[in-house]
Parts: C-alpha cells; sequence; structure tokens
C-alpha cells in the first residue's frame, strides 16, 4: 500500500454520484446546429479559418490556435458553415463570445483521419500535433495540454481521476467503459514526458472504475490508487500533495519538481488523437440533479445545451441549471449556449436538491474556513481584506493561491458568499494590474515623446544657428534685399493661412455631404464603407507600427 | 549667569558639530518617493490637475505642494492610494471633477480629416499616426484617452468611443446579498 | 538588577506613558493608521527616547548641577531637538517612504511630551545613570508597544462594520480609552 | 437566490453555535443555584432583558433588520458571561449598567456581531469593577457557610430595594472569596496553610465555587467535542496559569497558593472554556491561540496575585484582546506552495 500525504482541510458534501451512474454511457443525437466557441480553452482565443457559407467535414479544423496558450477547434460534424458571430457563450458573465455555427447535413462525413505511430515521433512534433487537434485539459480548467507535455525525464505522470465535485460522474463512466483505451493515453503522455513512474488517483467511492483500470493497468507498470473520497482531492495541487508528498510551488508549474498532472479525460483524447487521428469534438457530459433519466452521453462539442437536456428529460420543479459541479459550477442563464470543452456535467438544481441557503450574517471570525482551505490559507482575513476593499492586504495575504474551490464556503456558519468575494478581489486586482501595464506603456511613450521634442528642438536650434551662420554670410555679401525676403516669409504664411481655411472649408462641405449618406444606409453600402475604412485603419496602424519601429532605433541612436 | 550662558553656547556647539557631520553623512539625493507616487498615477498624461503630465504632478506631490485629489481619471481609486502611502487623510474629490468614464479611446472620422496635424502634436504619448496633409489615424492601443486632441482640431472629427473590452474585460461584481430573508430589498453594500 | 527590572516593568505595563500617565497621545493618534508606519514610529521614538533620557542625566548631573536648574527644561530640549533631528535625517536617508509616512510627526517627536516628560520624571525621582536609561528605555518600548498594537487594532477596524458618526478617529479614542481600561488591571503590581 | 457557486454548504449557523454555548453554561447555573440560591437567576434575567433592548434599540437605529440579529444569540451570550461574573446580590442596576455598557460600547460602536476588538463582557465586568468597586466585592456566601439565610423575596427587596431585612447587616450573608481572602491575610503575614484551614476553602478551591468551576470545565468540554471551540486557548491558558502558579509555589509554598487552587479559583475556568474562546475577540491562527491563552494565563495570574485587583482573569482577557490583531498578523501559518514556516506581517 502506497503511503499517502493528506492535504490541509477539505469537505465531504452529499455525493449524488450514484443516479447518473445507473445506465452506462449513451451517445448523444447529432443536433441540427452547432454553435464552435473559439475561446474553449483558457489563453487567446482560436481565429477562425473558414468563411460563412464553407461546406465542412467533420474532425475538419475552424479555427486555429493564435499563439501558444491556445488550441485549436474543429468541426465537430459534417455541414455547412451558416455564422461566424458573437453566440451565447457558458460563461458566467452570460456575454456572448465569437463562435461559428454550423447546419449539420447528417452525413458524418469525416475528414481523412491519419493515425500516428507515436513510439517513432519526436515529442516536439506530437505537443504540435495536440495544439493542431484539440486537446485541452478537460477536468474544467481547459488548459491547452501541449503547453503542459513541454517537460522530459519526469519523475512522476499523475492522473487525475478523483472527479471530487458531487453529481459528477463522466470520469467515472469513462473509466468503467474505456479503461484500456485511458491507458493506452496514459502511455502517449507518458512516452511524450519520458515518466519513470505513472501514479492514478482515484476516490475510493468508485471501485468499479478502480477496479476497471487496475485490469487495464495490468503490465503496464502504472500504479492505481484509491485517495480517501474528501473534496477538492481532485485538485491538481492537491492531489499530487496527496499522492507523492510535494507541494506546488505558488505560482509555479509541477514539472519544476518532476511531476505533471493530466485528467483521465484528457489523456483518454490524446489518445483518440493519435490512434484514431480524430481530434477533440466531443467529450462525455454528466446530466443529473433533479432530472427523469440522469446519464453520461457523449456529445459533440457545440451541441446547444437545451437540445441536451430533453434526453434527459428535467422534472417540472426544476428551478435552474448548472454546468459543472455545485462546488465551482457555472450559472446557465441561457439554455441555448452550446457544450464546450469544459462542459463536464449540466445539473438540473431543485429547492429539495439544492435547499437555499441561510441568510448571510456577519462573519464571526470562528476560523472554521481556515480549518477547511486545502491551500491553507486564512479566508477570514482574505474575506475581511476583499470586503473591504484592502486588496494590497488581500494580496499580502496571499489571496492569488485561493483555488476558489468554495470549501470555505460550504463550513461557514454565517453563510457569507465568500469565493464570491475572492473572485470579486482577484478580478479587480487583476484589472488593476492591467491598467497598471497600461500605465506604464503610456509612461513610456510620454517620455519618449519628450525626449524627442527635446531632440528635435536642440536639431532645430542647430538648423537655425547654421542657417543664421549662412545668412550672415550672404548678409555680408549682399547688404541689400534683406527686408525683400522678411516679405517673402509673411508671404509664405499667409498662403498657408489660407491654404488652411479652404482645407476647413472643403472638409466641412465633405462632411455635410457625407452625413445624410449615412443615415439612410442601405446595409449593403454600409458593410461595404464599414469595410473600406476598417482596410485603411489597418493600413494606417501598419504604418504606426512602422512608425514605432523607427521611433525606437531613433531611441537606440539618441541613446 | 556666565555659567549659563557658556553651558548653554557649549551644548549648542557640541550638538550642532554633530548635526553638521550627519547631514553630510545622511545626505539625500533627489526624492525616491516620486517614482513611487508616479507609479500610482494613471500615465493619461492629460493635465487636467494642473501639471503638463503625471510626472510633474507626481514631482508636486511628493514635495508636498499639492493636493492629492486633482487627478481626475485617476479619480478615488489613485486618491485613496496616494493617501495610503503617504498616510495623509484621503480627501475628497472636488465637486465638479469628472466622475470615472469607462475606457475611452480617440477615433477619427477620417471622412473629414484634413490632415493638419495639430493633434499629432497635441497626443502626448504619440499614439496618432499621420502625416501633414494625410488623414491621420489613432493607435487605439496606445490612446490613453486624455482627450487632449480633441481641442485643437479645427474640423472637429475626433471623437471619443467607448471601448468594449467584452469577455477579457469582464469584471466580477461587489456581492450583494441579502441580509434577512424578510427584508430583501435592504442589502448589505458596505 | 531586581530595581531595574522593576523599572522596565512597572514603566512597560503598569505606569505606562500612554495608557496610564496619558502623554504622548499626538503620535499615538496620528501615527498608528498603519502598522509598519507604527513599528518605525515606535523605533524612532525608543531610539530618540533612551538617548534623550542618558544624555539629560549626564547633562543635569554634570552640567547644569544645583546651580543652574533653571536652564534644565531649555537644555533637555534642546538635546531631544538635536537626537530628532538626527533621527529624521538618518531616517531620510536610509528608509524615504518610510520618513514621508511619518511625515509630520518626526520632527514631532521632538514635542511629544513622552520625550521631554521622561529625562523630567528621572530628575524628579533622583534616578541615577543606569535607572534613567531604563526607565527611558522602558518608557519607550510601552510607548512602542501600546501603538503598535494600537496600529494592529486600527488596521483590523478599518474593515469593521462602525456606524458613521464613530468611523476613523471616533472608534480610535473608543478603543484607547478601552485599551486604558485593560491596562488599569496592572495597577498596583508595582509601587 | 445568487446561483453563483458553490450551491451547497454545511446547515450550521451562528445562532446554532451561540445556543449550544449558552446550553453548555445550564449545568454550572444549575449547581449555582444549588449552592448560592436563585438569586442569579433574576441577575441572568435582568442582563438578558437589559441586552436584547439594548440591542434592539441600536439595531433599530442602523435600520437593521431586528429580528434576525437578536435571535443571533450573540448578546445573550454576552450578558449571561457578564451576569455569571457579577455577585448575584448585586443592585439591580449594577447588572443593567454593565450590561448597556457592553453591548453599547464595546458591541455596536464597532459595527454590532464580528467586529468588536474587545470581549464584550469583559469590557462591562472591567467598567463595573472600576466604578463601583465596592458593590462587585459583595459575594455571598455559599448557603451552608452564611449566618443567616434569607428568602428569595428578601433577596429580591435587597436587590431591588437595597433593603435588608429587620435587623440583619449584609456582611450575614456575604463573604470574601477565597482570593481575596488569601490576598488579604497574606498581607497580615499569615501563611497559606493556615489561611487555608479557614472555613471557606475546600479541597481544590472555595466551597462551592470549585464545584461551579468544575461544571464550567465540564461544560467547556462538551463545546470541545461539539467543536465550537478548539483546544488551543484553553489548554494554554489552564497550563500557563498552572505553570506560572507552580512556579510560584515551588518558590515558596508558605506564600504562594499552590497551582490547582488557582486553576479553580476565580475565574479561571469560565475564562478559560466561555471568554477566551470568543471567535470575535480571540485569533484565529493555531500558534496565535496558544500565544493568546498563555498570554491570558501568566497576566491573569499576575494581577490576581502580584496586583490590586482580586482577579486577573477579565483584565488579562481584554489586555490580550487588545493585542490579538498583532497576534494574528505576525502568527499567519505558512500558506499551500509556500516556503518557510510563518510569514511575518504578510512578508516573507
Amino acid at each position: 500500500m502506497r503511503p499517502l500525504f493528506p492535504f490541509h482541510g477539505g469537505i465531504h458534501p452529499a455525493e449524488h454520484k450514484s443516479p447518473s451512474t445507473q445506465h452506462g454511457i449513451a451517445v448523444a443525437p447529432l443536433p441540427a446546429r452547432l454553435v464552435v466557441t473559439l475561446r474553449q480553452h483558457s489563453g487567446s482565443p482560436a481565429s477562425p479559418v473558414v468563411a460563412v457559407g464553407d461546406q465542412v467535414l467533420k474532425g475538419q479544423l475552424i479555427g486555429a490556435a493564435e499563439g501558444l496558450i491556445s488550441s485549436s477547434v474543429h468541426a465537430p460534424s459534417s455541414g455547412r458553415v451558416v455564422a461566424i458571430e458573437k453566440q451565447p457563450a457558458p460563461h458566467v458573465s452570460g456575454l456572448p463570445d465569437l463562435s461559428i455555427v454550423l447546419e449539420t447535413d447528417g452525413e458524418e462525413r469525416w475528414v481523412e483521419r491519419q493515425k500516428m505511430d507515436f513510439c517513432n515521433t519526436d515529442p516536439a512534433l506530437l505537443r504540435q500535433h495536440f495544439q493542431d487537434m484539440g486537446v485541452v485539459g478537460l477536468g474544467g480548467a481547459v488548459f491547452p495540454s501541449h503547453v503542459k507535455l513541454n517537460a522530459s525525464g519526469l519523475d512522476t505522470l499523475v492522473i487525475n481521476a478523483a472527479e471530487c465535485e458531487p453529481f459528477i460522474s463522466c470520469d467515472d463512466m469513462l473509466m468503467r467503459e474505456r479503461a484500456a483505451e485511458v491507458v493506452k493515453g496514459i502511455s502517449i503522455a507518458q512516452y511524450i514526458m519520458g515518466a519513470r513512474e505513472v501514479l492514478i488517483g482515484i476516490e475510493d467511492n468508485k471501485p468499479q472504475a478502480i477496479a476497471a483500470m487496475q485490469a487495464a493497468c495490468e503490465e503496464t507498470g502504472f500504479e492505481v490508487v484509491a485517495v480517501p473520497t474528501l473534496y477538492p482531492s481532485g485538485s491538481a495541487k492537491q492531489l499530487i500533495k496527496l499522492l507523492t508528498g510535494k507541494e506546488v510551488t505558488s505560482g509555479g508549474h509541477p514539472t519544476q519538481m518532476g511531476i505533471q498532472c493530466f485528467n483521465v479525460a484528457t489523456v483518454y483524447t490524446m489518445h483518440r488523437v493519435i490512434n484514431h487521428g480524430e481530434p477533440v469534438i466531443s467529450r462525455l457530459v454528466t446530466l443529473t440533479g433533479n432530472m427523469d433519466e440522469p446519464r453520461n452521453y457523449e456529445v459533440l462539442i457545440g451541441t446547444p445545451i437545451g437540445d441536451l437536456l430533453k434526453l434527459a428529460r428535467p422534472k417540472a420543479d426544476t428551478t435552474g441549471y448548472l454546468m459543472g459541479g455545485p462546488m465551482m459550477g457555472v450559472p446557465l442563464l441561457d439554455l441555448s449556449v452550446p457544450v464546450v470543452k469544459a462542459t463536464n456535467c449540466i445539473i438540473a438544481t431543485s429547492q429539495a436538491l439544492f435547499p437555499p441557503l441561510p441568510r448571510a450574517m456577519p462573519c464571526i471570525r470562528c476560523a472554521r474556513c481556515a480549518q477547511a482551505c486545502p491551500a491553507e490559507l486564512q479566508p477570514q482575513e482574505l474575506f475581511w481584506f476583499s470586503k473591504s476593499r484592502n486588496f494590497e492586504k488581500a494580496r499580502e495575504y496571499k489571496l492569488f493561491d485561493c483555488i476558489e474551490c468554495g470549501c470555505c464556503n460550504y463550513v461557514c456558519p454565517s453563510h457569507i458568499p465568500l469565493v464570491q468575494f475572492y473572485r470579486f478581489a482577484k478580478s479587480e486586482m487583476l484589472a488593476h494590474e492591467k491598467d497598471r501595464k497600461a500605465a506604464d506603456l503610456a509612461r513610456e511613450r510620454h517620455e519618449f515623446r519628450e525626449f524627442r521634442q527635446e531632440r528635435e528642438k536642440q536639431e532645430k536650434a542647430a538648423r537655425h544657428a547654421a542657417k543664421a551662420a549662412e545668412m550672415a554670410a550672404k548678409a555680408a555679401e549682399t547688404t541689400a534685399g534683406s527686408g525683400e525676403s522678411v516679405a517673402g516669409a509673411d508671404d509664405a504664411a499667409a498662403a498657408k493661412k489660407a491654404a488652411i481655411q479652404a482645407a476647413i472649408e472643403r472638409a466641412k462641405a465633405k462632411k455635410a455631404a457625407v452625413k445624410p449618406q449615412n443615415v439612410d444606409d442601405l446595409p449593403a453600402e454600409a458593410q461595404a464603407k464599414i469595410d473600406e475604412i476598417d482596410l485603411r485603419r489597418a493600413q494606417a496602424s501598419e504604418t504606426a507600427g512602422q512608425r514605432v519601429a523607427i521611433q525606437k532605433s531613433d531611441e537606440g541612436q539618441g541613446a | 549667569m556666565l555659567n549659563a550662558l557658556l553651558v548653554m553656547i557649549g551644548l549648542a556647539v557640541v550638538l550642532g558639530a554633530v548635526l553638521g557631520f550627519a547631514s553630510l553623512k545622511f545626505r539625500v539625493e533627489g526624492n525616491p518617493l516620486v517614482e513611487k507616487v508616479d507609479a500610482i498615477l494613471p500615465q493619461i498624461q492629460c493635465g487636467q490637475c494642473g501639471y503638463p503630465g503625471c510626472k510633474p504632478y507626481a514631482e508636486a506631490i511628493s514635495a508636498g505642494n499639492s493636493a492629492i485629489n486633482l487627478c481626475a481619471p485617476g479619480g478615488e481609486a489613485v486618491m485613496l492610494r496616494l493617501a495610503d502611502l503617504l498616510g495623509v487623510d484621503p480627501q475628497p474629490l472636488a465637486a465638479d471633477a469628472a466622475l470615472p468614464k469607462p475606457k475611452q479611446v480617440a477615433l477619427i472620422d477620417e471622412q473629414t480629416c484634413i490632415g493638419c496635424t495639430l493633434c499629432l502634436q497635441a497626443c502626448p504619448v504619440d499614439a496618432i499616426a499621420g502625416a501633414a496633409k494625410q488623414m491621420h489615424t489613432i493607435i487605439a492601443s496606445e490612446c490613453t484617452g486624455c482627450e487632449l486632441c480633441l481641442p485643437p482640431c479645427p474640423v472637429d472629427c475626433i471623437t471619443m468611443e467607448t471601448v468594449d473590452e467584452g469577455l477579457g474585460g469582464w469584471k466580477w461584481k461587489y456581492p450583494v446579498y441579502p441580509i434577512s430573508e424578510e427584508e430583501k430589498d435592504t442589502e448589505v453594500t458596505s | 538588577m531586581e530595581n531595574y527590572f522593576l523599572i522596565l516593568i512597572g514603566t512597560v505595563f503598569v505606569n505606562n506613558i500612554v495608557l496610564a500617565k496619558v502623554l504622548g497621545l499626538c503620535p499615538f493618534m496620528g501615527v498608528s493608521k498603519k502598522l509598519e508606519a507604527a513599528i518605525g514610529m515606535g523605533m524612532a521614538t525608543a531610539f530618540v527616547l533612551t538617548l534623550a533620557s542618558g544624555a539629560s542625566y549626564l547633562i543635569n548631573q554634570y552640567l547644569l548641577g544645583p546651580d543652574l536648574i533653571y536652564l534644565r527644561t531649555l537644555s533637555f530640549i534642546i538635546v531631544i531637538a538635536s537626537i530628532v533631528q538626527f533621527t529624521e535625517m538618518f531616517i531620510h536617508k536610509t528608509s524615504p517612504v518610510l520618513y514621508q509616512v511619518l511625515g509630520i510627526y518626526l520632527p514631532l517627536i521632538t514635542t511629544n511630551c513622552a520625550v521631554l516628560g521622561i529625562p523630567l520624571l528621572n530628575v524628579q525621582e533622583n534616578h541615577n545613570f543606569i535607572e534613567s536609561l531604563f526607565f527611558g528605555f522602558g518608557g519607550a518600548i510601552g510607548f512602542a508597544l501600546v501603538l503598535i498594537t494600537f496600529s494592529a487594532m486600527r488596521e483590523r477596524l478599518e474593515g469593521a462594520d462602525v456606524p458613521l458618526p464613530f468611523k476613523g478617529s471616533a472608534i480610535a479614542m473608543v478603543t484607547a480609552g478601552l485599551m486604558s481600561i485593560a491596562s488599569m488591571g496592572f495597577s498596583g503590581l508595582v509601587k | 437566490m445568487s446561483m453563483n457557486s458553490p450551491l451547497v454548504a454545511e446547515q450550521a449557523t451562528v445562532n446554532v453555535i451561540m445556543l449550544k454555548v449558552l446550553a453548555a453554561l445550564l449545568p454550572a447555573i444549575a449547581v449555582y443555584v444549588f449552592f448560592f440560591g436563585p438569586a442569579i437567576l433574576v441577575s441572568i434575567l435582568l442582563a438578558s432583558v437589559a441586552a436584547l433592548l439594548t440591542e434592539a434599540a441600536v439595531l433599530h437605529l442602523r435600520r437593521y433588520p431586528l429580528r434576525v440579529y437578536l435571535l443571533d444569540g450573540s448578546a445573550l451570550v454576552t450578558a449571561w458571561l457578564l451576569a455569571l461574573s457579577i455577585p448575584p446580590l448585586a443592585p439591580w442596576w449594577l447588572v443593567v449598567v454593565g450590561t448597556v455598557f457592553a453591548i453599547l460600547v464595546a458591541k455596536h460602536l464597532y459595527g454590532g456581531l464580528g467586529n468588536n476588538l474587545f470581549n464584550p463582557a469583559m469590557v462591562g465586568f472591567a467598567a463595573l469593577m472600576i466604578s463601583f468597586p465596592s458593590h462587585m466585592t459583595h459575594w455571598p456566601a455559599p448557603d451552608m457557610l452564611a449566618q443567616s439565610h434569607w428568602s428569595f423575596t428578601q433577596q429580591m427587596d435587597f436587590m431591588f430595594g437595597g433593603e435588608f431585612p429587620a435587623g440583619d447587616r449584609l456582611d450575614a450573608i456575604t463573604m470574601a472569596t477565597p482570593l481575596d481572602t488569601l490576598k488579604t491575610q497574606l498581607h497580615l503575614d499569615r501563611e497559606i496553610s493556615e489561611i487555608q484551614s479557614g472555613k471557606i476553602f475546600s479541597i481544590l478551591s472555595g466551597k462551592g465555587t470549585e464545584i461551579i468551576a468544575l461544571f464550567y470545565l465540564l461544560g467547556g468540554l462538551f463545546l470541545w467535542q461539539q467543536r465550537i471551540i478548539s483546544w488551543h486557548i484553553p489548554a494554554s491558558f489552564l497550563a500557563a496559569m498552572f505553570g506560572t502558579a507552580g512556579l510560584f509555589y515551588l518558590f515558596d509554598p508558605g506564600h504562594y497558593a499552590s497551582p490547582m487552587f488557582h486553576l479553580f479559583a476565580g475565574g479561571t475556568m469560565l475564562g478559560a472554556f466561555f471568554i477566551a474562546t470568543d471567535y470575535v475577540t480571540s485569533p484565529t491562527t493555531p500558534m496565535g491561540k496558544l500565544i493568546f491563552g498563555a498570554g491570558i494565563g501568566v497576566s491573569a495570574y499576575v494581577i490576581r496575585v502580584l496586583g490590586g485587583y482580586p482577579d486577573g482573569v477579565a483584565f488579562a482577557v481584554l489586555f490580550l484582546n487588545s493585542a490579538v490583531p498583532l497576534i494574528d498578523a505576525y502568527t499567519q501559518p505558512r500558506v499551500f506552495g509556500h516556503a518557510g514556516k510563518w510569514f511575518k506581517g504578510g512578508k516573507e
């Protein structure tokens, strides 16, 4: 028996996992419309590589990764692109996000799928391949996997199959039914990272999954470790501590101590990518809560959640829907939002399952939250500072080490929405950080401008001095005629003024002429005009970029 | 009487010598505080404080010559941070101070622009690209929204546009919750 | 030895310069909004007080003697002012932020009645040189201790839901009063 | 209802915690009545009514919902603790003045529940101790030792009207507490063993009072078992008190009472389990709690033995209350993923 290293705190809420594990995984039917959000992963959103009206095949790349921390998105089924526009997204803000809308043709025609022989492929190529195939962490954080895979000579590869949040059972079912494929995926990750040891952490409330995985792991050397059922053992840092006894340094990466952690569903997609040539276009979603037929479904990314819910038939007294678990999930305000890569579970809420919490009272500093905090923070202090907007203090007390797991919230006898306060404070601090960066940029540019003006002044003075010397020399030659040159300068000034005035008049006339046109805008014409302006602006900013570059090189010379 | 005089003179000489030595030994060059104040100011360079830029205002604050409530774009947040840094009481913002505005950038109506370059000269952060007799354009990512380019424009072709930051600019709100079941409308907002 | 210990305990807890003698309230209220500033102020005052009680003892004993008693307050103030000036220059050089945070209260250590009070009490109680140093040091530690705990309390109070009329200095005064009540428990402990 | 996560929570609430604290006091109160008569119940009732009325008035002024905050039970805890700390036969206005002062000044000037820096009950007690010292030292003798027995109505006449039964004196029913006796007699150069042969003394400390202290201890253990208080503060408080008393006792057993006596005398047990453990006014970190408890233990001993007041628990609690924010700031535990043991004042 492997020794475990319990993390601090943790809670044990009611599990509610059994209703959704009564039946095996079912495949959700193909919807008529798929909405593929371009921001399905953390980092920068993908940029569309198809146009409205294009026919796409199942698995075809439709959004390409932008930069390192980004990932691609693919067409979940064959059909036609009908729109590329802002669509409601499953984000807590309820704000719409840029998405590609597909109309499916029901034919499910695949693009050409290329299997790979990973054992004879350079890990760097495999990582690139994972980015192109849209592999991201499916545990909920959706961090692009190719970035996490970028390490070698690892001691330990931790596979996170704890699934600690109540209600969710998709990883459980995945392991029960597809353990062999999961293990193949683990082998790929192990190969890329050169991991010496593989530990698969599964909470001991999933005996069937543990048994299935143990059977599948025979002769692989991977070790299945049953960990106590204690939320949040499925948080990567806590699971690593639990299994290896090592703490991931604050702000650091686990690879610094020779460890990396992947969700079990993520390694399964790695297997699909390498051994089947399929990009990430579907995932398992648990439909549970106040429903007649709770069950796990294999769902295409982009399926509208409203369509999906019809399968599980929510009961009449359902009060709302939640994406994710009850501890860290996101409320769904709009059922037209699509399934994204982060959608592991949809819970229908009801008064019986989620009784309204007692009213919030003032904090009495009982420190139960500190006893429950798996990050070993002092939530009561963080609350005190966040409440009074004392963000500096909140930072000093390590607010950014908070993983927003909600344990403090769960045990609070005053029922203060603590996590909300932390989210508020964090988002204020990040916004402030952004402002400060903008301010630094502005300061730099302002200082450069002052430097430039000073230099121009000096250059002007130098030119004037040279000119004056020249003039003096000229004046020495011809003493007469100096009066004429002065008069000439006056004339020039007057002419310039007149020219400006004329330009102003022209501009006014033009403005007057243009205005009415804009008012009775014909859509096509307006669109064309906007496009034209956009094009011009793009050109202008290009020249501006060049200008900045020139300034920078000037600066170099100046210094 | 003489004794008293001698004692006082002696004390003065000794202490004066010590202080004189100390003033040489602990001489302070410049004022390192300016940097800290400058770091708090939003660097919009709008000059609404009455100083020609953020740095001069920072210098004035550090020297104790200026109130800390003059930064209009920074609003109350900046004033409070300054008060905190300097350990002085917060000063209310002037009554006519503009309310904090959402982030804005200038936009040039390129149909109307005559290319006079007057706005180029006014821009404190060189965020306007263009040359004489060509239409100008604003580099939105570098515009601080200071509005200094508005007055010089002879044809009023510059407008301020509020930036829609979408999801990237979304922030969590301050949590508001009812403090009792029966009084849902009375809410703790601290 | 026991005598020195009693002087120290007495000045720190029993006859605390702020809570029991109610001296030095100006920096006590002024520089207690931030813990770091309070620590700086406490240290500066401790330095000035200890040095001032030693120096004033020497001046009183050897320079003034019994003849020039009328110069006592005057010369003490001069010595204190110089030490404060010295401290001010030192802090300005070593910690500009602390210098700015302490602001006007740093030169005002000169007029801190606690700082003049301790040397005068020394003379009044006929302390010898070592006793004077202990008395000064103890008083300073007492002052610093109270100032620092008080500032930590005020930092906590910033987040408290204090009724509007009591916000700020008002509740700070109430707190100082309650601290004083607490410290009355020690009365009768020494002398 | 907000739909933001987390959506599930334990059902514990503030008023349940407070009610459990009150429940833990009940056995000790019963024993109190047994030894000293029912007057204490009247004191408790008076204090409760005064506390609730004061609280209601302030909440009304601040336009806070009355029902929610009155039912949270915190005012009752303050009232009961204060009533148990002052002599049961004290005039009615003493209890009322103390309670009003405690609730008004120590609690609501700071913003009410969760915001106060000082333990309200102890502020009320200290204010009374300083303002009305003579009233605060008239403790009734245990029933078996009193020279005369007053009926309940006689006691009420005295509490509310200040009238003695005909021909009786206050001395007839009051007695110096064991701690007080010890202090005054020691001043008369008598030895501890000699003093403790007095009739008020018993095995542990005083007749009756030691049994009450024992029940405070039991109540405290109940709270610990219910996970309402942690062991840190009571343990370090009692250990420090025992340790300090032990040192002095070893040094001179003729003039310093045994450590066991100090644990069961005065307000030690009530203070260790019910007063010092008040959430709002005690540190939240484990190390901070140990420091806090030990600080109270030592100062309470020093004040009660060397200082001018008969008992030191209240002053010691207030004194350490004022250090709580500082203790909290400097005993922050290490955060997950950070090096080092503690970080001081927020900086590593």
